[in-house]
């Protein structure tokens, strides 16, 4: 099939599980006529109807308990946040309500629901168009978290999230959206959630990492080759729940390892990871586990002053390099 | 009807004294009542198909519950948070009501959160194309919440069949209504563009007539409806709460005279209903809800082991 | 007055207009704008004591800031994220008004926010016994949210001394407003007990006395008030959109007709003020607001090592 | 000064703050004429009136903006939400508009609210009255997060928060409030935030906590005695910004570590804790970082479940002992 953004993988997506099944809706704020901001619902509201494909008002709580709501009645929601910045007004609604539907109906009822939301920084969007919200969705049971980082996991990935029996926060990093293509593969094809995928082989080092941060260390990866070290990249791509034994194969097998992510540091989802290996994996790590991350800060709109928080290839590549010569 | 209606208020009535000996006797932790409620809740849900519309009830709804068919004994099962307790298997509080099979739904306990349920719920039967409505089942107090605005709003936007039915029985566990909301709260669905009706809580042929006026109109796609049913609270918020801290004896005596089910049943008397046959249904209302105690009590509690089942659907 | 309402409103229209510019020069990343809002803005801050009202504005304020005292210069400065900015020492997206001295408080970019932050101000004026009135301005998405809802029950409780001053344009981004409200916005207000008016927004004198009323009832203790200026959005709602895709033609020549700017240039010209003084404070405002944008580029821009300067109040 | 319960001590600090300081206002649900739901308010609002002690319509998200709008006119209010699984409807507000106000406004404004909520389980309360909501806090820069463990530090703390010109989230295990008691100093006594506490001097393990796992570990600490085992116990008390020197100097010492809270495993505050002492003092440790919390999932409840969920102190002596006899 053709080459593909990520941002086409994910309307492709769309458009492939909302004809496949007609239990499958979207709502959110400016994805009909618009399109959505970034574009990824373009053109699915003429071709599904305003119903099926729903321009929502203001309204997260509301977008989020519409989808609950509708999940509880037999459809399969997948509700769009404008960005991710604004899911927290749904907060409670996603981690009171559809996190612990299954739990809390003694596996009665499913929530088969979808939240969409593009993700970080590095647009200059400032505060409001900027963070990183995953860890707020990993402390919770009962919810998954996906961030893929290629067009066709990008793909696969949200299909498999929209056929989901459990309610998904799906996080897109805006910054990927176009930057990020790839052949996509033709047919009905999916990827499995709980799976991380070893990107790249190496010996020396484990990178764990997702989202923005695979292709920081990809590129880091390239550049540490010519230095001799040979780093092993994990990329999560569902970060909850993580793939625990992934991680621990291939630290196992390097005995080193770097967490990679754009989140702020202190607890981002790296923390899981970095705790995870210290109680887990003691005995096969040669070196301290290094998280690269942001500076625990909010991102500022000023290009020198968001540069400085948030983390990049150089920030990888020195951590890999203190962990390797340790 | 109104005999029917009764019938299933005694037992509403009788199930929840015996709830409040068992709380009281150390044997359940937690006791949510409908006190007080029962006439606008049996009322309404009798204007309902059940299992066929979509019920979003709250912790004050067991009266709705019975007369949609929820029995007493899966009633105590909840109560005593017993493995087979249908609504949650002892993982929720008491009278979190959920049975798919008459779609109830399964609700937290955080107030108005279901509302906006309720709205994707008519979402869900108009993208479906079928007739069924949902109902959400509320609290004054609740109104307050911005999920009755964002519920209200998608509800009005694009006429879905949902009914709104607070039952405002002027206290959000202490706060006063005028605390809680600077106006009527019927007098809110002009801003969502659909019609607001208050009702007498209290006469069930008020609130029935309401409420089958709201289902026709929704179920014929004219849309939303808000209803505001006037009721009393009896007793205290819950078993943890001490009204009288907050309650005047004199409050608490005018409430009581409003008491629905001694309503209904002077009224049965005047339409001239033997006050024998009245009798009879309330000793089979208690004996009924004593029954259904006696077979809780008897029934398993849940398993340690199985703590964590659930997290996730279908992971056993 | 009319004369300085719209030599205000030429300068936020000049400063609009250079601001677009500058964006597609490249200089500037995120525009937002006032344009079409002119009149609404200026007519409605002229009715508040800008130093001791405190004011919430949005992105789209910039004609209400310099009403109330913000100057070219600084909007420039945060415009092009300067190290100056004094709203925000360029942290924010541009037009993020705040500067203390004026009671000009920061918002973030979430709409509808800080509705209840004016209502909490309002609670402050009550509580220190003082008579200053809290504003809130917002768009006719941002009535949707929660949070409007929310701040108008308890301004309404409380009788707050606070108005909500909706601007509505017809359009969030792309979604027309009958997809945002079910209702006309101003009939919102009886839901909360407070008054509700409706204003034609291209009309000064009409926006001011209806805000000049609403301050004065707050400010006498009788609480809030909600009004809804119908105004029109000019251009894109930011450049980051295109509206041609969700815009017609039509529509925009519909909204071109209605612009404010022109309207009250009119209105001076049958009231017989003499078109060359018009044309002479045009040129003014131009002039003004192209030193502006020449100082603004000469500022400093923010240094890196100051990033994580301010995470917590009084760090340096 | 008499000997008070951690209730009795908090509803002091309220009184007392009130009484010196005019600019302080509470706001909550059933705080005023009921004294609230646990009586931390109790008396309150007859001797302060119905503006400074406000009985809140049941809107969170109202609750925590009309506290902010507030502050930014010049009160310090405190917001009581009836239980801290009832503060995530206001997780916005606290997140995107009170942690970033000072950032925001290039430190022009502050935002001195603190945003009081009872927490934690073992009052059998089920999923909607027993969770521990400190991660979603913690891992955003501009907040601070408090939890008391005893009845001088939720005074001294309390006061000090009220005082502070940041917004604290101030969480209160409902299991203490009568559980712990003890002399209270006379007079006007803060204690300060960000600063830990050892509660015992121990040379063989840190086991680092806060909260209701203080009692847990000196139950634990007790019972290892008789076996030989000296345990320290370190009281982070202000869980963020949390204190990494008392921390690193007590692990240097013992170079073992136990993290011992009530919240779910995965990415709970233990989680931070633990990357920290696995990337700063990987030399110093003997032993991997054990981690004591909940098993990951929502606290059912009927007993014998929620009693499957919740830690205690049982598990703090079985880490112990793994980690000592490691
Ligand atoms: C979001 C949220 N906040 C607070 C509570 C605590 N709470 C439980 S019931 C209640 C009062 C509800 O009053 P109302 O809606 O009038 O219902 P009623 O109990 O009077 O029928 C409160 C505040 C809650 N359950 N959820
Ligand atoms: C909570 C939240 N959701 C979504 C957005 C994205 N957004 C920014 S402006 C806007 C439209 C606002 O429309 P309106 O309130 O009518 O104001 P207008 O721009 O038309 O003046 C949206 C959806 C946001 N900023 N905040
Ligand atoms: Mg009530
Ligand atoms: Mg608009």
């Amino acid at each position: 099939m053709a080459e593909l953004t990520m941002l086409e993988a994910i309307t492709l997506a769309l458009r492939e599980e909302l004809a496949r099944d007609p239990s499958v809706v979207l709502i959110g704020e400016d994805i009909g006529r618009k399109g959505g901001v970034f574009g990824a619902t373009r053109g699915l509201q003429r071709e599904f109807g305003e119903l099926r494909v729903m321009d929502a008002a203001i309204a997260e709580v509301g977008i989020a308990g519409m989808a609950i709501g509708a999940a509880c009645a037999g459809l399969r929601p997948v509700a769009e946040f404008q960005f991710a910045d604004y899911i927290l007004p749904a907060f409670d609604q996603i981690v009171n309500e559809a996190a612990t539907l299954s739990y809390r109906s003694n596996g009665a009822y499913a929530c088969p629901v979808v939240f969409r939301a593009p993700c970080g920084a590095g647009v200059h969007g400032g505060l409001y168009h900027s963070q990183s919200v995953e860890t707020f969705f990993v402390h919770v049971p009962g919810l998954k978290v996906v961030v893929p980082s290629n067009p066709t996991d990008a793909r696969g990935l949200l299909k498999s999230a929209i056929r989901d029996d459990n309610p998904v926060v799906f996080l897109e990093h805006k910054g990927s959206y176009r930057r990020e293509r790839g052949e996509v593969p033709a047919g009905d094809v999916t990827e499995p959630l709980g799976r991380a995928r070893v990107v790249r082989e190496g010996s020396d080092v484990s990178v764990v990492t997702y989202g923005v941060g695979v292709r920081w260390a990809r590129e880091a990866a390239a550049s540490l080759e010519a230095e001799g070290v040979s780093a092993e990249i994990v990329d999560l791509r569902t970060v909850h729940p993580f793939d625990r034994e992934a991680v621990a194969r291939s630290v196992t097998k390097t005995s080193r390892a770097v967490v990679v992510h754009e989140a702020n540091k202190t607890l981002g989802a790296g923390a899981e990871v970095a705790a995870f290996l210290a109680e887990e994996l003691f005995e096969a790590l040669d070196a301290p586990v290094a998280r690269v991350a942001a500076k625990d800060s909010h991102v500022p709109y000023a290009l020198a002053q968001e540069t400085a928080i948030v983390p990049g290839v150089a920030d990888v590549v020195a951590a890999v390099r203190q962990v390797v010569g340790f | 009807m109104l005999r029917d209606w009764y019938r299933t208020m005694a037992l509403a009535r009788a199930v929840d004294e015996l709830m409040w000996v068992v709380g009281a006797q150390g044997k359940a932790h937690f006791i949510l009542t409908s006190r007080g409620h029962e006439a606008a809740q049996v009322a309404s849900a009798a204007a309902l198909r059940p299992g066929h519309d979509y019920v979003f009830t709250y912790y004050r709804s067991m009266a709705a519950a019975l007369q949609l068919g929820v029995t007493p004994e899966q009633i105590f099962l909840s109560v005593l948070a017993k493995k087979d307790d249908p609504f949650a298997g002892g993982r929720q509080l008491p009278n979190h009501f959920s049975i798919p099979a008459l779609r109830l739904v399964s609700g937290s306990s955080s107030v108005a959160t279901h509302l906006p349920h309720a709205s994707g719920a008519g979402w869900a039967a108009r993208v479906k194309g079928e007739d069924f409505v949902a109902v959400a089942y509320f609290g004054d107090g609740a109104t307050a919440k911005g999920e009755f605005h964002e519920a209200l709003t998608f509800a009005g936007i694009w006429k879905l069949p949902v009914i709104f039915f607070c039952e405002n029985n002027g206290l959000a566990i202490s706060v006063p209504v005028h605390l809680e909301s600077p106006a009527p709260i019927w007098k809110k669905a002009e801003g969502y563009g659909m019609p607001g009706v208050r009702v007498d809580g209290g006469d069930p042929a008020a609130v029935h007539s309401a409420m089958a006026a709201a289902v026709a109109h929704a179920r014929s796609g004219e849309g939303p409806t808000l209803i505001e049913a006037e009721v009393v609270r009896l007793v205290a918020h819950s078993n943890a709460d001490d009204q009288s801290v907050y309650r005047s004896a004199a409050e608490l005596a005018a409430a009581q005279a409003l008491d629905p089910v001694r309503r209904v049943r002077e009224s049965l008397l005047s339409a001239g209903v033997a006050e024998g046959s009245i009798v009879e249904w309330e000793r089979e209302a208690k004996a009924r809800a004593e029954a259904a105690l006696a077979a809780a009590e008897a029934a398993p509690d849940p398993e340690a082991s199985d703590a964590r089942r659930h997290l996730y659907f279908g992971d056993g």
